[in-house]
């Protein structure tokens, strides 16, 4: 009935965290993940996961299309540069696109804008070597 | 009746530490903070700066634990003719206290996953200030002045 | 430990009567709802239902004060694999009060200005109760159970 | 210094009204107003002020465009059932266009959506009669 009797760690209640709705395209052999709203402590594991398996996936070149996600906080920064890790170990090219103006003033703040590549739509981070 | 910015708060939000209430509580924050007149880019950074907050205190202070309180209060000063809106808010909580020189985020030009939540709410408050609580729990006490109309961008401030 | 709908509300919001905070409250209440699974249309007619309450409060309960109490109480429970989501929300007060006979809208035939929160709030929400607090204020429960998914608009959910 | 100072009635601190931001424009002599934003309780005084200079103003025919209205609770509909009295009394016809459907669907739950002339765009709303 509760979501706060859920037992998962002796003596204290844990957190279930929230599944963020993420669109899979596959585009010229690229992979092409479209997550949907807002990013943040609830969302970042399950978006984690998503990332995770697409960079394992086996496909070159992972591109994150974050034009329908309009809030993202550090818990969503985390995630990427954690998947941007996992990326070049990989093999894999990661790129972000479609970043809303409130979005990349986060990765500004956090100094990012320059660590990941950032392209401006879907197309550009396909045809970006 | 003689209220000041000392008494009890405006706005005052008691919640469980489960994350799936913070899109809930920044929504809260963006609302008020744009009826009291703060610009669409100021709205979103408090509501970034208190999501970052709640979030280190249900993970760092409760370690995850999704059933303990935290407290929000607000105080808001709406504009007028001499100054810009003026908002303040403390958020409180029953965690393992730390000290101030435990407080710190990573270095920012060592790119890896986390400590970046303290240099964000840094950055886009004006005033970030934490205490302990008596006899336990920390204090987070935030303050931001919206900026004046010509100090702010060009874009009008949009419905959140 | 063992926590129940009737035990300390999930999200408790104290506020004052002042007019200018309904909109963050019901963007509070907007992004509860949607993290615990309510449908589009659902969120806002729950959001509507507490701007609807909280201005009552104020304008009847109230007569326009706007540095009364009023507290939101919010208690919620996800949806699971045999039940949709569930809202309960309470509202209460100080002020002034009513017999439920007391609280009728006007007859909806008649169009003049007014008369009309009662009648959204009724419409909207599956269960309404007003009763009187002790030793004074009223405490408004109402509660709703988002619709499964084959009764709900084809629309998808969207972010609030 | 706060809102909350301000002494309007004895005894009591009286809330203070937002300013609702509403365009006026005037089209083939119709006057259109383009109110922007939530209509709530704390910003319809402002908005009655405006349909009813609007409405006293002598234009033949005030057409309120709501598409940039989201989001209107019970006392945006009673300005609005006011300001068709007053609009019927002095003669001037009164329509509305561009409603959102959260907001029509609070039209429909007070049943007014009969009681108003809606027109789907401001270009139809000029040109019914
Ligand atoms: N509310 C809090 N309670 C206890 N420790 C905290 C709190 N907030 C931050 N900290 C400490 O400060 C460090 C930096 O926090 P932050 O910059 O938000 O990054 P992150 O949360 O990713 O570690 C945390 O790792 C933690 O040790
Ligand atoms: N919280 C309240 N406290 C006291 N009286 C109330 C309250 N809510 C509603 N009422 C009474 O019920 C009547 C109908 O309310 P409502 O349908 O919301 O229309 P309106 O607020 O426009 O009058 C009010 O006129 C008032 O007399």
């Amino acid at each position: 009935m509760n979501r706060h009797r859920t037992l998962r760690k002796k003596g204290e209640f844990q957190m279930q965290d929230a599944a963020l709705p993420v669109r899979i395209d596959s585009l010229d052999g690229v992979t092409v993940l479209v997550p949907r709203g807002d990013i943040d402590m609830s969302r970042a594991p399950s978006f984690r996961e998503h990332v995770r398996r697409a960079i394992n996936a086996g496909a070159p070149k992972v591109v994150i299309d974050l034009s329908e996600v309009e809030y993202m906080d550090s818990s969503g920064l985390a995630t990427l540069v954690e998947a941007m890790r996992n990326a070049k170990q990989a093999s894999v090219a990661l790129m972000l696109c479609g970043l809303h103006q409130k979005v990349l003033a986060i990765f500004e703040i956090a100094r990012l804008h320059q660590f990941f590549k950032i392209e401006a739509t879907v197309e550009d981070a396909i045809a970006a070597s | 009746m003689n209220q000041t910015m000392g008494d009890q708060p405006h706005i005052r939000v008691e919640l469980l530490s489960d994350p799936n209430y913070l899109a809930g509580v920044r929504q809260l924050i963006a609302g008020v903070t744009q009826r009291i007149g703060f610009d669409e880019k100021s709205c979103s950074q408090v509501a970034l700066a208190v999501d970052e907050a709640l979030a280190n205190v249900i993970r760092h202070g409760y370690s995850r634990a999704c059933d303990r309180p935290i407290w929000v209060s607000v105080w808001t000063v709406p504009a007028n003719d001499e100054a810009g809106a003026y908002l303040r808010v403390v958020i409180e909580d029953e965690a393992r206290q730390v000290d101030t020189c435990d407080l710190q985020g990573r270095d920012l030009d060592d790119p890896k996953p986390g400590g970046l939540g303290l240099h964000i709410i840094r950055e886009v408050m004006d005033e970030v200030e934490y205490t302990k609580r008596s006899p336990r729990g920390m204090r987070l006490t935030m303050t931001k002045h919206a900026p004046r109309a010509d100090e702010s961008a060009p874009d009008a401030p949009k419905e959140g």
